[in-house]
């Protein structure tokens, strides 16, 4: 678990990094401003992924199609209603965590591979309405050019809505996890017939976790449109996912913040890697491998056993 | 202990990375490309790459432009809008271009050109072919530099409107390129020609290997003609199956770009003979020194033929070239204004870009596949020209999309 | 307090538990032995509601609770423990034991209170009664055959149960870790005034601690009785002994 | 749509359940015995479509080139995971299936940027051999390719081979046991590593076969590994893990859906298999047929 925002010492942590990143686009060119909004809000991807994933134990192999349906949500809304797109933001998550509960209802049955099997089928159905439904969601073009209110529309803005909503969920996923309800979460990860056992409706516990899973991947699809003001049915293709559940390997899946790291990682190398040679995703592969052999637990990870923090329960004590 | 050193190599390799800074000098003029390097679309993004190659060299050999050298970089989006754009934005805002080019991809066209629109960057769109582009999302930074789905549908309307053919088909690959080259070709030609009637569509996904139960469902409704809406590789395909099931012998059909290099070379000589197709280029025709220099350019720097989109980027490099060059500054709003309506020779002729839609003004050939002796693929045959003004969309009908 | 009334149930045509019956008595400490295979095991998942039975029934209290899901069975106060150490491996005895209280508590629905203020005391008590409470915050994967053991019995106790299954409590451990966790379980038992029943290879435990014992074979029940009345029950000799005319132990 | 029309797309169905069979059969294989959810298959399979034209082109293109891709194709690719098993993946066996995924994804993208470098990213076309070309007429006389037929013929012969292969032979035996008990089997004194090693070649093996066999009726192109392996996992899941009678049931589901979807609603012909798949799971939900695991 990464430092609490619970006790004193880790707030001041957590405040100083935020003082440090609202201060950024005042010392950053505006690449590096658009490329920490990119990386905060495919971070909080990632991280909404985690939640069933690293806490959970659940197989959500098929994420993308809550991101991309909670972006869709927010654009359809903005281009096809009068409708505010405030009223927007909000709409495009709750579809997406709407969509998250029915399609827990259909898979939750299942377990393991099973479960992400099931999901990634049902997601690609999701996904071939999206891609035909010409009339309705501009089908393999997308839709483009999406407004969002002036406030929110340059960089800096774009920026620092995206910090503001990222710190919110962060802040909301972090308490979840460590109510009663994250504690048993983890428990039915570790050991889901032992938590039965002690009395926990395991399949109704997972739900939640599903639903709340769907809710902030669809926060981070709706601030995908923000960013970038557009959406196309890719957002919801099963390689996002794929990418989604490296980027919490990667970074650490039984870390907090792990899947935020693995976010900043991949969208760094692709960035970076890309300018200078076409084979960007052989140098990403690579380095997959050899994150897999020699840190198996992510970057993050390893760096907490390396730290050998013991847990931290001072905090328990009353 | 090894982990912890493999540790700081990967971070300090990711610091660096990000970091770094390309070369930029201010003696140059800097083309960003984005566009798919990987998957079947590489046939074309590569030839408009290397056209566009063999153009700056040919212009940087001439002393560049306004003193300035013509530079350019790339970068692989691999068929994804997100990635796409993300690039564009890091080549404006990092690597600080002086102009956007590329995008076999409608979605990643559309999504940069957005963005164009809001840097006030000009931006050339290579070879994806939405009418949207210039249409309903056009704008004044937006330059389309070959055919959209609008052109070549009308063109082939304008072609097979001269046909006896009455009873139709159409079938293709169910997405918006496909359905769009569609409606175009039939909504035209319902217009040009009374009569005409549909018998019936068949629509498969993209990069659906097997064509076969859809061919034998048209061979049972027995048209007269079929239009045939596929694209990237399902032409290739289609054109296989078309051959193996005989449907090539029984019921004509045309293809957009059918005759066109890219769907012929892959082929060798198995390529089925008699399809009809329409494309903006052919290496070998028309027979002018000027497409004879172009092509023995291009043979000499890449040791093969130039297919259209080759075409597309040489003259792309030449328009931003001449156009800084009337501007007589490095100035986006004179730049713009300088190219508007310009018109410069080519391979095919004179060609100019529309002042009022940014469209550049390309003849169409139309044409049915055929062997020739000279070469180890198939070639067009019966060539006719469509001209510009024959089937070009009005500017009133363009910018009423715009509304 | 429980009854189990001829209750069956096969895989893959294989019956694993035939016609298995079991009276258990409020108070009582009530063993099941028999060979390895007999379906001990099956019949404790069978009651646990982590297996639904094919046929027969299960009573506690009188309430038919045949079938019913692990968690509603849990909630009537009935807990077990596993014979493969089942704890929640990634996180530390506290929590383990913190979120089976919790449980009980029904504060799992509770979102957004931090766990780390809730339900402590409970908790650090319970860990001191089974004599935990020093490694408190070692994580459980990291921990002895024989603490995991101790831990699972936690869980278990964390309930609150009126009625306890242990599954071979003591299996793998050393015989000094046997004789803590047995005292520890008369114990408890005195404590919380629990009603036992479990299962166990060693007969000298089973004779030790058990008032009354079940004997299993091939998935039904032989006899069940006293101490006495099992030890020299020829059916039982058969199954254990291939007929010799000695009372076991 | 008549009976005729019926009656052929079910035989088009079947030549694509053929090619699905094959690739989904070594990844059932590699799922049921070394537990690697392997994504890097569809890979190995778009690599031995490339290695397919290669070979055919260096041999002359005609039905001699076709012979020598047919078995030269799949041995490179064999090849190449043998490298990769000993090199890597024999020291993974015991991570989670999270990390295998990761892992193999990672070799997909490794793979399709080698193949980029080695074959360009053009796509290629491989010639129908020539005593395949031209068609048959079937049943109301439509058309029905000469190849679709060849692939007919080959779906049944390998399912055969491979049936023999797992029940009739010592390494198919060992790895079924293995599948079950690896420990127990190597208690015994067998070289588990090695049962493994061959396993997976033999899947990987598979995959290339595929590959070839697809490569005249496709263009072969970058990419062709990505539709290719969602759709191979859906059918192992949906026949039961690891079960190779399952790899066929599922395919024939797979395919047959698609092509006889097409019929009662053309533009969401796309949607069906994997609607096939979501039904199959909710009532069978560890699949068709017994999973090994």
């Amino acid at each position: 678990m990464a430092t609490g925002i619970l006790n004193i010492k880790g707030r001041i942590w957590w405040i100083v990094a935020l003082v440090v990143l609202c201060l950024v686009p005042f010392v950053l060119p505006r690449f590096y401003v658009y490329l920490l909004s990119i990386i905060l809000l495919f971070g909080l991807f990632a991280m909404s992924n985690n939640f069933p994933l690293g806490f959970g134990g659940i197989y959500q192999l098929h994420h993308a199609v809550f991101y991309g349906v909670g972006a869709y949500g927010t654009a359809l809304v903005i281009t096809k209603s009068g409708l505010s797109p405030w009223i927007a933001f909000i709409v495009g998550p709750l579809i997406a965590a709407f969509l998250g509960l029915v399609m827990g209802i259909i898979c939750i049955r299942l377990s393991k591979l099973y479960f992400g099997m099931l999901q990634i089928s049902l997601g690609s159905l999701v996904w071939a309405v999206v891609y035909r439904w010409y009339s309705f969601t501009g089908g393999d073009d997308g839709i483009h050019g999406i407004s969002v209110p002036d406030i929110i529309s340059s960089y800096k803005g774009a920026y620092y809505f995206t910090l503001i909503v990222t710190g919110i969920s962060l802040y909301v996923l972090y308490r979840l996890l460590k109510s009663p309800y994250g504690s048993v979460l983890q428990g039915i990860r570790d050991n889901p017939v032992r938590s039965s056992m002690i009395g926990v409706n395991v399949k109704k516990h997972q739900l939640l976790a599903l639903v709340i899973a769907g809710f902030f991947a669809g926060v981070a699809g709706t601030l995908f449109v923000v960013v970038d003001n557009t959406v196309f049915p890719d957002m919801m293709f099963w390689t996002l996912s794929l990418e989604a559940v490296i980027m919490c390997l990667l970074g650490g899946w039984l870390t907090f913040l792990g899947p935020m790291l693995g976010a900043a990682l991949i969208v760094i190398i692709r960035t970076f890697v890309s300018t200078y040679t076409l084979y960007w995703a052989l140098v990403l592969g690579i380095i997959f491998t050899l994150v897999i052999f020699f840190l198996p637990n992510g970057v993050l990870g390893w760096i907490e056993d390396a730290v050998k923090r013991k847990p931290n329960l001072a905090e328990a004590k009353e | 202990m090894r982990r912890s050193v493999l540790f700081v190599v990967f971070m300090v390799f990711v610091m660096g990375l990000v970091w770094s800074q390309s070369g930029y000098s201010a003696n140059t003029i800097k083309v960003g490309i984005v566009d798919t390097y990987s998957g079947p679309a590489t046939t074309y993004t590569q030839d408009a790459l290397d056209g566009f190659k063999l153009a700056t060299e040919q212009i940087n050999a001439k002393g560049g432009i306004l003193g300035k050298k013509l530079e350019y970089t790339t970068r692989d989006e691999k068929f994804k809008p997100d990635i796409g754009l993300a690039m564009a934005k890091e080549l404006v805002l990092k690597e600080k271009v002086d102009i956007l080019a590329g995008t076999i991809n409608s979605g990643t066209a559309l999504a940069v050109s957005d963005f164009a629109k809001k840097e006030k960057m000009p931006f050339f769109v290579f070879y994806s072919k939405s009418e949207k582009i210039i249409g309903e999302k056009g704008h004044k930074y937006v330059f389309n530099m070959n055919e959209n789905t609008e052109m070549a549908g009308r063109a082939a309307a304008v072609a097979l409107s001269k046909k006896p053919y009455v009873k139709y088909w159409i079938a293709g690959d169910d997405y918006e390129y496909g359905h769009a080259i569609a409606d175009a070709t039939w909504n035209n030609l319902k217009k040009m020609k009374a009569g005409v009637q549909l018998l019936g569509q068949s629509w498969w996904k993209v990069g659906e290997a097997d064509f076969t139960p859809y061919i034998t469902q048209i061979l049972a409704a027995k048209p007269d003609f079929i239009i045939v809406a596929t694209g990237g590789s399902g032409m290739v395909n289609f054109q296989k199956a078309a051959k193996a099931t005989g449907l090539v012998q029984k019921i004509p059909f045309y293809q957009h770009t059918a005759n066109e290099l890219g769907t012929l070379l892959p082929q060798g000589k198995d390529a089925p003979e008699g399809v009809w197709g329409t494309s903006n280029y052919f290496f070998y025709y028309p027979e002018t020194p000027a497409n004879k220099a172009f092509v023995d350019d291009f043979r000499k720097a890449f040791n093969r033929y130039p297919k259209a989109s080759a075409l597309v980027g040489f003259m792309t490099a030449q328009f931003i070239a001449e156009g800084y060059k009337k501007a007589g500054k490095i100035d986006n709003e004179a730049f713009i204004k300088a190219i508007e309506g310009m018109s410069l020779d080519s391979p095919v002729g004179p060609l100019a870009i529309r002042a009022c839609d940014h469209q550049l003004e390309l003849p169409t050939y139309w044409g049915v596949t055929k062997k020739d002796p000279k070469y180890d693929f198939l070639i067009s045959g019966d060539i006719q020209v469509i001209a510009p003004k024959d089937y070009m969309p009005t500017c009133q009908d363009v910018l009423k999309l715009r509304k | 307090m429980l009854q189990v009334k001829s209750l069956t149930k096969s895989f893959d045509g294989f019956k694993a538990v035939n016609n298995a019956n079991l009276d258990v008595q409020n108070g009582e400490i009530v063993a099941v032995i028999g060979p390895n295979g007999a379906g001990k095991t099956t019949l404790f998942n069978l009651i646990s509601g982590i297996l639904k039975p094919d046929s027969g029934q299960v009573l506690f209290k009188g309430d038919d609770i045949t079938g019913l899901p692990p968690y509603e069975i849990c909630r009537k106060r009935i807990s077990r423990s596993f014979q493969v150490v089942n704890v929640f491996n990634r996180l530390s005895i506290f929590e383990n034991t913190q979120i089976s209280i919790l449980s009980r508590q029904k504060k799992t629905w509770n979102l957004f209170t931090p766990s780390s203020s809730l339900a402590v005391n409970e908790t650090n008590e319970l860990l001191k009664n089974v004599g935990l409470y020093e490694k408190r915050d070692h994580i459980s994967g990291a921990l002895s055959h024989g603490d995991r053991k101790v831990l699972e019995i936690a869980m278990a106790l964390g309930g609150n149960p009126e009625f306890l299954i242990l599954d071979e409590p003591t299996a793998g451990m050393s015989p000094e870790e046997t004789t803590r966790c047995i005292d520890l379980i008369k114990g408890l038992r005195e404590k919380y005034g629990l009603t036992i029943l479990f299962c166990e290879h060693d007969m000298e435990i089973v004779f030790g601690i058990a008032s009354r014992i079940m004997v299993m074979v091939r998935g039904g029940t032989i006899v069940q009785g006293t101490c006495e009345e099992v030890r020299c029950n020829e059916a039982v000799q058969d199954a254990y002994l291939g007929g010799s005319d000695v009372c076991l132990m | 749509m008549d009976v005729t029309g019926v009656l052929n797309q079910v035989f088009v169905g079947l030549s694509r359940t053929v090619i699905l069979f094959i690739v989904s059969s070594g990844l059932s294989l590699i799922l049921g015995v070394l537990r690697i959810p392997n994504v890097a298959h569809g890979s190995l399979y778009m690599i031995g479509a490339f290695m397919a034209f290669t070979l055919s082109k260096l041999f002359g293109g005609g039905d001699m080139g076709f012979w020598m891709a047919l078995i030269g194709a799949p041995l490179a690719v064999a090849l190449i995971s043998l490298v990769a098993e000993r090199g890597i993946f024999q020291y993974l066996y015991e991570r989670e299936h999270l990390m295998l995924i990761l892992l193999t994804f990672a070799f997909s993208l490794v793979f399709g940027d080698l193949v980029k470098i080695v074959w360009g990213g053009e796509y290629k076309s491989v010639p129908v051999p020539y005593m395949f070309q031209g068609f048959i007429p079937l049943i109301g006389g439509l058309p029905f390719p000469l190849y679709n037929l060849f692939l007919l013929v080959c779906g049944p012969i390998i399912a055969i081979l491979l049936w023999l292969l797992v029940n009739k032979t010592k390494i198919g035996k060992i790895a079924r046991a293995a599948a079950v008990d690896m420990e127990m089997v190597g208690a015994v004194g067998i070289n588990v590593s090695w049962v493994f090693a061959s396993v997976f070649v033999i899947g990987c093996l598979l995959a290339g076969l595929g590959g070839v066999l697809v490569a005249p009726t496709v263009s072969v192109t970058l990419g062709m590994d990505h539709t290719l392996i969602i759709e191979a996992f859906l059918i192992v899941i949906m026949g039961g893990l690891g079960n190779i009678w399952g790899a066929l049931l599922g395919a024939l589901i797979f395919g047959l859906s698609q092509s006889l979807g097409i019929l009662i609603w053309p533009q969401f012909g796309i949607i069906f298999p994997y609607l096939a798949v979501v039904i199959v799971l909710i009532f069978r939900p560890t699949g068709l047929l017994k999973a090994t695991w």
